[in-house]
């Protein structure tokens, strides 16, 4: 089986492009992706880390919570980013920015 | 070792002390009571001092023989300090109350001719009343402070009465200068207060000459011993704190007596009505300086004692310089009496300490006397006046041959004259000898540069003499010059002599001019003045006293007594000889003087602006004080308070807080905070762009860099 | 077989231990019935809701504060939380915030029809109270991240709910930045979990576990976590999404914003904190740099605002920052003050808010410029903002000065205790934001009293009740400063566990 | 009736401040008749309480002893658990150094009283702010629980804030924020200092309650030697404590003892300036005087008339009590800065009043040269110099008022303030010219008057001092009597060009607008009057009062030096 660090690396560079997808993309929903890329490193982490714990599981519990919630979130988000729409015709986070100062 | 207690308890009742509040209660219900009877305030107030002059009188002879008084008691206390207050009776403040009561009580007789046209007579007499008391305080007050305090009033009123008629603006700006140069004298005699309260913890004058006894000098430092309370304190000042304190003390004489640097004021203070002058300007006031420099005169130093000297005579000799060329009938006298102050001052620079007081009250005599007389002309010139004829009354270029229309004036005048010379036969010679004899005793026995000092006041002799009698001479020999001026010839039967209740009193004081009054005698030491009022003997520790006064009056006076006087007559006949051939009827500078200008060439100049003095202090002093509280103000105002302007227009722009705070560092702080809470805020601000991916990414970066922080 | 029957009655004892824990969560659970309640009667009728919902949710929050006086201490579920008098007075704190907020929007007839139209802004509400009540008891990472969560998405959905360009913006940053910020969070616990190997912050396996790792994982791990805490209490750096979010979401709902999440975040930095406290890692130079800076950010950037409200996000900033000063004394007193501070906050914030609405109902914006002269037609009110602006800025005499004087005694005693160098500055740049937080704190009164107003501009009328009802928000503050053992008694009997 | 007196005197206007409140708008203009009537009886309860003031009794200042009409009930008292607890007491008192202000405080509010009767806009506001403000002054010099203290010194700000503010001149607002936020600065200040200081001393008394000890000094040497557990020292506000070194809880920053330090300095220095800062803001001393001048010009007449006739007095009151009381060992070491900083505002603030063209900012000027006698009376550490500093605060409260008075009697007239804008008044208005005259004269320090009493004793004091406990050097006194002459340079010169000379002013129709002193100006001008001379004749009746505490305060001051 793979060795640990590679999977801890593996979520690390997620993270990281997740991360870099949240601050470069200028269209909500990829920004929305760019979030859930992020959970996703942590829920591989998470996971991975569980296996020193086999008795409880908890990171697996844990990884699992963060999906649904993670999806409640995103739902949330979405409906939010439609609302948006309505006013502004237009999903770039660059025109949405009227609140300022 | 002295108990400091035992000196300023206060003493239990003394029948003398009713006569003390009354002689000091009398003028100042005068000055309450005239403020509110309006109509008979001038008869009111005169007849008060006459009440008060009775009693000064009656007390002066009744109790002239027994030993002196002196009464006690507490004002206030501050802390565990007592401040007493303490009256002291001998034979100077006798001879001083009767003197200042009977020369105010002439002047109240004269003013209510002189004074009678004017509408604020009662204010006039009120102050006057005022006067009268707080110059009895100064004299039966035996207490520094308290002194100091009459010292103060004693100006005050002299500001009142000099401003009397305000609506003249010189008449208003003459009495801010007497004032203010009154001040500078007081700030430093404040100082002396200082020094002596720091040493003795007392102000009590005998208290201090007692401890002053008991105080010595230890390694540079003047320590005092004495008890408090039973416990024992050592008061220990730098040794020069004792000359400075004597200097200091004087600096008041020099304000009040109008002694160099600040005479200044006196001339200008001419500007007030004429009694006033008389009474304040000649004999009294400006007296007090000298007769304060008597009662500490046990307390001044050799170093303090030669200031005083050298001060003197450099006045007296400046002074009679200036009173040769003035046209003004009053600025001439008034510069004479400086320079007679002059004289006094000298004296109890010397040590002649009984003759500079005996000048003091022979020159109130004759110079309130010659005053009066020149009221008089005013007076009755100022009658002249009409629709066609203006002229300046006081300008002497406009009298002459005034003898002939009032005789009695006159013969005041002229009497007064020769005692001012200091001619045989009139008082005024009498105590000038004396003064000149010390004086030169003084020289002798210093030596050396010190011949100067008694040079200047051997010149001076001759100047006084020429000055008086040109003025005689120009004023009532020859014709009556307004008449050419104004070509109206005939103006001369118009003047009157002045009527009785003006001419009283002048002849009283003419009458007390002459030597007889203080004892038919050529020898000054012999009169009975002199017999009384005897010299002290100097209570300050040895290596700081002058020389002994008794070796100076006894072996060397005696030695120099024949040719001082002879010397003196001769300087006194040269100068009225010199003043004949200048000024002589029929000289031509007698003639032509109607139209006489400001004497050119640089004596005249020096002399008739006193030395340029006053243009010194206008242009320097004056303007360079008015222009650095301007600056200050300046600087208070725009830079100290810069930031709130500052503040202000940060709400406006950035740009300006950043001009603002470069141009006025100095105000720093405040400012700066207000400024940099602009900048700090518009920088936190500056992250809100809006976009919330930059939010993110702030937010990111700067919880890294918190990260780092940590880190390193 | 065996093994069967053991799962079996082991569930059982597993499911009465739970059904007996439940009662620990009183509160939670009330205010969940009261949510399914409101959504069946929203669902159930049609129009003419607003009483309804409102009265449903008031009774459930009241019902909810009552019970939450009732609990007593203990760790539930297995340590899921550990409940303490303290925390359980901050329990109390957060749903009295919900009922006062409730009270306010009742005030203005346009929000008591938001709340009517749907059940959502209630329903929303309703969550993030329970979400924030959860989040401050809660010693199990899991169910940190659940808490926050719950609280977050609540948050979104208000801020989004009411129709608006801008409050769709402000939504829509909401979100994502929370969305960031709770991934970060996220990423830093998996690693903490990775540490220790328990997602129970107050088992002791969890601080031996953290206390041999090296330096720099672990603060970037902690750093990470705590991160997702002060995004729910808005202290720098993550405060940016605030402003904008308070300036466009309405009134009551940026009223309870501006506690509840807050106070529930510091509640779970105390816990935090507890657990972490004598590792290497310096958690209060960290902290006490991130104080000082919230204060500074909160109090300069305020000076600026032109709105009411954002204003107030910003003041509302800066007092972050006063709270977290209470956290890193990190004492008892340093407790006792924050509970008092918290009260004080509640009341002063609130009483603002309320002021601010009224304002808004007046002019119908919350633009100062708008607020000329208006002291000097109702001077009552008048008189109300000065006092509650004196208490923001914690002067005497407003329950405000005794909230900093506590708090910042609490700091200077740990300082005289430990003598860290940023304790000392923790103190002296707190008080001296004072004086920055008076310019704007004052610029209302300025307004209100001393600007002529430039045109006569037709303002609705107050009811007299507004009035009342402001006097009552506002005198406690006045009382509390002269009476403060009053409030300080109460919070007292409370026995430590830290 | 005495027992509580001060209660009384505090409250009397705050209730009067809610009547005038409750009072329906038709009855308007009873305000001013309230007001009036408030302050009138709390003048009247402070007479009492200064009658009944036995001066005798204070041998050392920091023992509740020496305290008069002493109140102290617990107001409330905080649990801080095993930190122990502290405690703030409702703890009204009076010796020697409050009961001057108190009266001169009751005296000028008294008088304010009587100038607000013309104010014409929104009255009802005003009169309660002037009430309220009644109060806290009033509290301020009464309090002896620093708590209470800070409590009315702050709450003074507000009242003064929108007095200023809303009835002020044209700049009013600049003027308003700029002496709030001065003064704030000042007090977070103090603020900083208070909470160091109740964290630093402990209460004898109530910590012996705990302990079951009585006697105070047993107490105290148990808490020296660390025999007390941290939990059972209960903390306190108190004044009176703080002033004994043997109230500091060892080993806390502030105590004597342990020497604390911050960034290598010693700890109790650094508090000191901070006292002294916070209090010479308020005095004002430069460089922190820059808001007076505004203050002054922009507020109305009997908002200066209280601003420059007591507000500035609690900064004196305020260093006295706390500063030096405190810090005596501290305000030694800094003694000859604030010398200095005192002499330097005398010349300063002559120098300034020598150049303005405003009356009201000349006399803001001079109150800050006067105000720099305080500092170098204090300075002195003398028995002289201290009782100097206290006289001249309560007589240039006295004098203040009246030239501030008299500047609004002008600005009623003319709404002109400007000195160049007349000339010879003395013609048209004599009696007037009069009270002009006496209110210089006094000011300028005139014997006769107390101006000069309390100058001539911080000279002697300032004097002493280097030889007695070798706190300033004797130059500093000397070069301070230049401000003498000074002084009567400006007021000489202002009353040469308003009141001689010709009659002249800028606007013909000022001519018939101004009349002499009507009978309301007698009745505020003339008491005033009438006080600056008899405290200027008879220095007794004050210092009376003052002496023995003054001389236990030296006492203090001399022990913490030796």
């Amino acid at each position: 089986m793979m060795p640990v660090d590679h999977l801890l690396i593996l979520g690390a560079g997620l993270f990281v492009i997740g991360f870099i997808v949240v601050t470069t993309r200028k269209n909500a929903i990829a920004v929305l992706i760019g979030i859930e890329l992020m959970l996703n490193a942590a829920n591989i982490n998470l996971v991975v880390f569980s296996r020193f714990d086999p008795d409880f599981l908890q990171g697996q519990v844990f990884a699992l919570f963060v999906i649904t919630v993670a999806a409640a979130e995103t739902a949330v988000a979405l409906a939010i980013v439609l609302k948006v729409y309505r006013h502004f015709k237009t999903a770039d986070l660059d025109k949405i920015s009227e609140l300022r100062g | 070792m002295i108990e400091l207690q035992d000196l300023i308890s206060p003493t239990d009742y003394d029948p003398m002390i009713n006569w003390i509040l009354l002689l000091l209660g009398i003028p100042l219900l005068s000055f309450i009571s005239s403020l509110f009877i309006k109509k008979n305030a001038p008869i009111w107030s005169t007849f008060l001092l006459l009440v008060n002059t009775g009693i000064a009188i009656f007390m002066a002879f009744s109790f002239w023989y027994g030993d002196s008084v002196s009464i006690k008691g507490v004002w206030f206390t501050l802390g565990d300090t007592v401040m007493s207050y303490s009256f002291y009776l001998d034979r100077l403040a006798l001879l001083m109350i009767a003197l200042v009561n009977l020369i105010s009580f002439l002047v109240h007789v004269f003013s209510m001719e002189y004074m009678k046209s004017d509408r604020n007579k009662p204010r006039y007499f009120a102050y006057l009343g005022l006067f009268t008391f707080s110059m009895l305080g100064i004299v039966l007050f035996h207490n520094l402070l308290l002194m100091f305090i009459f010292w103060e009033l004693v100006g005050f009123t002299s500001y009142l009465l000099i401003g009397f008629w305000f609506e003249k603006k010189t008449a208003s700006l003459a009495a801010n200068k007497a004032f203010i140069m009154n001040r500078i004298g007081d700030a430093g005699m404040l100082t002396g207060l200082m020094i002596l309260f720091a040493q003795f913890s007392t102000f009590d004058l005998e208290a201090v000459k007692a401890l002053m006894i008991f105080s010595e000098i230890e390694d540079g430092n003047w320590v005092a011993h004495f008890t408090n309370n039973g416990q024992e304190v050592m008061n220990s000042l730098d040794g020069r704190w004792l000359s400075a304190a004597g200097i200091a003390l004087f600096c008041g004489a020099v304000g009040k007596s109008a002694q160099f640097p600040l005479q200044v004021w006196l001339p200008d203070a001419m500007e007030g009505p004429t009694p006033v002058s008389a009474l304040i300007h000649a004999a009294t006031m400006v007296a007090a300086g000298v007769f304060l420099l008597a009662r500490v005169f046990v307390l001044l130093d050799a170093q303090a004692l030669e200031v005083v000297a050298i001060v003197g005579a450099i006045t007296a000799f400046m002074a009679a310089i200036a009173a040769l060329s003035q046209f003004d009938i009053k600025k001439v006298l008034a510069y004479s009496t400086i320079s007679q102050l002059g004289y006094m001052v000298m004296a109890i620079g010397v040590g002649a300490y009984s003759a500079g007081l005996f000048h003091l009250v022979t020159h109130a005599f004759f110079k309130a006397g010659l005053f009066l007389c020149a009221g008089i002309i005013i007076h009755q010139l100022h009658k002249l006046h009409s629709d066609e004829i203006k002229f300046n009354e006081q300008d002497i270029r406009v009298m002459g041959g005034l003898r002939l229309k009032m005789p009695v004036t006159f013969l005041c005048f002229l009497i007064c004259s020769l005692a001012l010379a200091g001619l045989p036969g009139f008082s005024g010679f009498l105590s000038k000898d004396a003064i000149l004899l010390n004086a030169t005793a003084w020289a002798e026995i210093k030596g050396g540069g010190y011949y100067i000092v008694i040079g200047l006041a051997y010149a001076s002799v001759i100047l006084t003499a020429i000055y008086i009698f040109r003025l005689v001479f120009l004023v009532f020999t020859r014709g009556f010059r307004l008449e050419s001026i104004l070509n109206k010839p005939g103006l001369m039967d118009k003047v009157k002599e002045g009527n009785l209740i003006l001419l009283i009193p002048a002849i009283l004081l003419a009458v007390g001019s002459i030597s007889i009054v203080f004892g038919a005698n050529v020898k000054a030491e012999n009169t009975w003045f002199m017999q009384f009022i005897t010299n002290p003997i100097y209570l300050v520790p040895e290596s700081y006293a002058a020389f002994s006064l008794v070796d100076l009056s006894e072996a060397t006076i005696k030695s120099l007594h024949g040719w001082v006087a002879i010397v003196s007559i001769s300087l006194a006949v040269g100068g009225l000889v010199i003043s004949y051939f200048l000024y002589r009827p029929i000289s031509k500078k007698a003639l032509i003087f109607q139209d006489a200008p400001e004497p050119r060439g640089a004596l005249g100049r020096i002399s008739f602006n006193h030395w340029y003095q006053d243009v010194l202090y206008e242009k320097a002093i004056v303007k360079f004080i008015v222009i650095k509280g301007k600056a200050l103000a300046w600087f208070d105002e725009k830079i100290l308070d810069g930031f709130v302007n500052g503040l202000a227009k940060t709400q406006v722009v950035l740009a300006h807080i950043v001009r603002w705070f470069d141009k006025y560092i100095i105000d720093g702080f405040v400012h700066l905070t207000v400024s940099t809470s602009g900048r700090i805020g518009q920088a936190t601000r500056s992250i809100q762009s809006g976009n919330v991916q930059t939010y993110i990414l702030s937010a990111m970066i700067l919880l890294i860099l918190l990260l780092l922080w940590l880190m390193i | 077989m065996k093994e069967q029957s053991n799962i079996v009655d082991g569930l059982g004892e597993k499911l009465s231990e739970i059904a007996g824990d439940l009662f620990y969560l009183g509160p939670e659970v009330t205010l969940a019935i009261t949510i399914i309640l409101v959504l069946v009667y929203d669902l159930l009728f049609k129009d003419k809701k607003e009483v309804g919902i409102f009265s449903i949710g008031f009774v459930g929050l009241v019902f909810a504060l009552v019970i939450s006086s009732f609990i007593n201490a203990g760790t539930p579920f297995g340590g899921m939380f550990s409940l303490n008098m303290w925390n359980l007075t901050i329990k109390f704190l957060l749903i009295l915030g919900g009922v006062l907020m409730l009270i306010m929007a009742s005030r203005d007839q346009k929000n008591i029809n938001r709340f009517g139209k749907s059940g959502e802004l209630m329903i929303a509400s309703l969550t993030v109270i329970m979400g924030a009540s959860l989040m401050s008891s809660s010693t199990n990472l899991l169910m940190i991240y659940v808490a926050i969560e719950l609280t977050s998405i609540g948050s979104y959905i208000l801020t989004g709910i009411v129709r608006g360009r801008k409050r769709s913006e402000a939504a829509l940053k909401y979100v994502l930045f929370g969305g960031v910020s709770s991934a970060i969070m996220i990423y830093g616990m998996s690693w903490l979990y990775g540490f220790t190997g328990t997602l129970n912050i107050s088992d002791p396996t969890f601080f031996s576990g953290l206390s041999n790792v090296p330096i720099l994982p672990l603060s970037i791990a902690l750093v990470m976590t705590i991160g997702g805490f002060l995004f729910k209490l808005s202290a720098f750096p993550l405060h940016i999404w605030s402003p904008d979010v308070y300036q466009a979401a309405p009134t009551p709902v940026v009223a309870l914003f501006s506690f509840v999440p807050k106070v529930a975040a510091i509640a779970l930095l105390i816990q935090f904190v507890g657990a972490i406290n004598t590792i290497d890692f310096d958690w209060q130079l960290w902290l006490g740099i991130v104080a000082i800076a919230s204060m500074t950010v909160g109090n300069f950037s305020a000076l600026w605002q032109k709105n009411a409200k954002r204003m107030m996000a910003y003041s509302s900033i800066a007092h972050a920052g006063f709270l977290l000063v209470g956290v890193i004394a990190f004492s008892e007193s340093g407790n006792l003050a924050l509970l008092f501070y918290a009260a004080v906050y509640l009341l002063m914030n609130y009483g603002a808010f309320l002021l601010i609405s009224y304002f808004e109902k007046q002019t119908g914006s919350a633009n100062i410029n708008k607020l000329r002269g208006i002291g000097l037609d109702v001077p009552w009110l008048g008189v109300l903002v000065v006092i509650v602006m004196i208490a923001l800025t914690g002067l005497p005499p407003t329950a405000g000065f005794n909230a900093k004087l506590l708090i910042f005694s609490s700091i200077w005693e740990s300082w005289q205790g430990s003598g860290a160098q940023v304790l000392l500055w923790v103190f002296i740049i707190g008080l001296l934001n004072t004086v920055v937080a008076l310019f704007y704190y004052l610029r209302i009164p300025y307004y209100l009293f001393f600007k002529r107003p430039e045109k006569e501009i037709d303002k609705a009328k107050l009811t007299s009740i507004d009035i009342v009802w402001g006097t009552i928000f506002v005198i406690p503050l006045l009382v509390l400063f002269f009476k403060s053992d009053w409030l300080v008694d109460f919070l007292n009997n409370i026995n430590f566990v830290l | 009736m005495i027992q509580g007196i001060l209660s009384y005197i505090i409250f009397l206007p705050l209730i009067a401040a809610a009547v005038v409140l409750c009072l329906p708008k038709r009855l308007e203009s009873s305000y001013r008749i309230v007001t009036v009537v408030a302050t009138g009886l709390t003048l009247l309860l402070t007479i009492i309480a200064v009658y009944s003031f036995d001066g005798g009794i204070a041998e050392n200042i920091n023992s509740e002893e020496n305290l008069q009409l002493l109140e102290k009930s617990e107001w409330f008292s905080l649990d801080l658990g095993s930190l122990g607890s502290f405690s703030v007491d409702y703890f009204l008192a009076v010796d020697g150094i409050s009961i001057p202000m108190l009266l001169l405080a009751s005296i000028v509010l008294f008088i304010g009283a009587i100038s607000s009767w013309n104010i014409r806009q929104k009255k009802k506001g005003y009169f309660a702010l002037y009430l309220l403000l009644s109060g806290s002054v009033l509290g301020c010099f009464v309090a002896l629980d620093f708590f209470l203290f800070y409590l009315f010194f702050e709450f003074m700000l507000l009242p003064m804030y929108f007095l200023i503010g809303i009835w002020g001149g044209p700049r009013k607002e600049y003027a308003a924020i700029k002496f709030f936020i001065y003064t704030l600065i000042g007090s977070i200040l103090i603020l900083i200092v208070m909470i160091g200081l109740y964290n630093s001393v402990y209460d004898p008394v109530r910590t012996g309650a705990e302990i079951g000890v009585t006697s105070i000094e047993q107490v105290q040497t148990m808490v020296q030697s660390g025999e007390v557990a941290r939990e059972d020292i209960i903390k306190s506000f108190n004044m009176i404590y703080m002033a004994d070194q043997a109230n500091y809880i060892p080993g806390s920053l502030l105590s004597q003892m342990s020497g604390g330090e911050i960034i290598g300095k010693s700890a109790r220095w650094i508090a000191f300036l901070a006292l002294l800062i916070g209090f010479a803001i308020k005095l004002p001393s430069f460089p922190f005087h820059t808001w007076l001048p505004d203050a002054h010009v922009e507020a109305p007449t009997p908002i200066s008339v209280v601003l420059a006739g007591i507000l500035l007095k609690i900064g004196g009151y305020g260093l006295i009590r706390t500063a030096f009381s405190f810090f005596p060992d501290s305000a030694f070491h800094y003694s000859w800065m604030i010398g200095f900083f005192g002499v330097f505002s005398i010349l300063y603030g002559a120098l300034n009043a020598l150049a303005q063209k405003d009356i009201k900012k000349l006399i803001a000027y001079s109150s800050v040269s006067h105000m720099g006698f305080v500092l170098l009376g204090l300075a002195a550490m003398t028995v002289e110099g201290i009782s100097g500093a206290i006289y001249q605060m309560f007589s240039h409260g006295l004098i203040t008022s009246m030239l501030f008075l008299i500047a609004g009697v002008l600005y009623d007239r003319t709404q002109d303030r400007l000195i160049e804008n007349y000339g010879g008044l003395a013609n048209r208005l004599p009696r007037f010219t009069i009270v002009v005259g006496i209110a210089f004269f006094a000011s300028l320090g005139l014997p006769g008057f107390s101006g000069f009493i309390a100058e001539l004793m911080v000279f002697l004091g300032a004097f002493k001092s280097s030889a007695v406990i070798g706190a300033i050097p004797q130059w500093m006194p000397v070069v301070a009597t230049i401000g003498l002459i000074l002084g009567a340079g400006y007021y000489l010169w202002t009353l040469q060009r308003m009141f001689m000379g010709k009659y002249w002013v800028k606007k013909a129709e000022w001519t018939e607008r101004l009349k002499d002193l009507n009978s309301r100006e007698y009745l505020m001008l003339v008491p005033l009057a009438v006080l600056v001379f008899w405290f200027g004749i008879f220095p007794d009746t004050l210092m009376s009062l003052i002496n023995s505490s003054v001389e236990g305060f030296t006492d203090l001051l001399n022990q913490a030096i030796r």
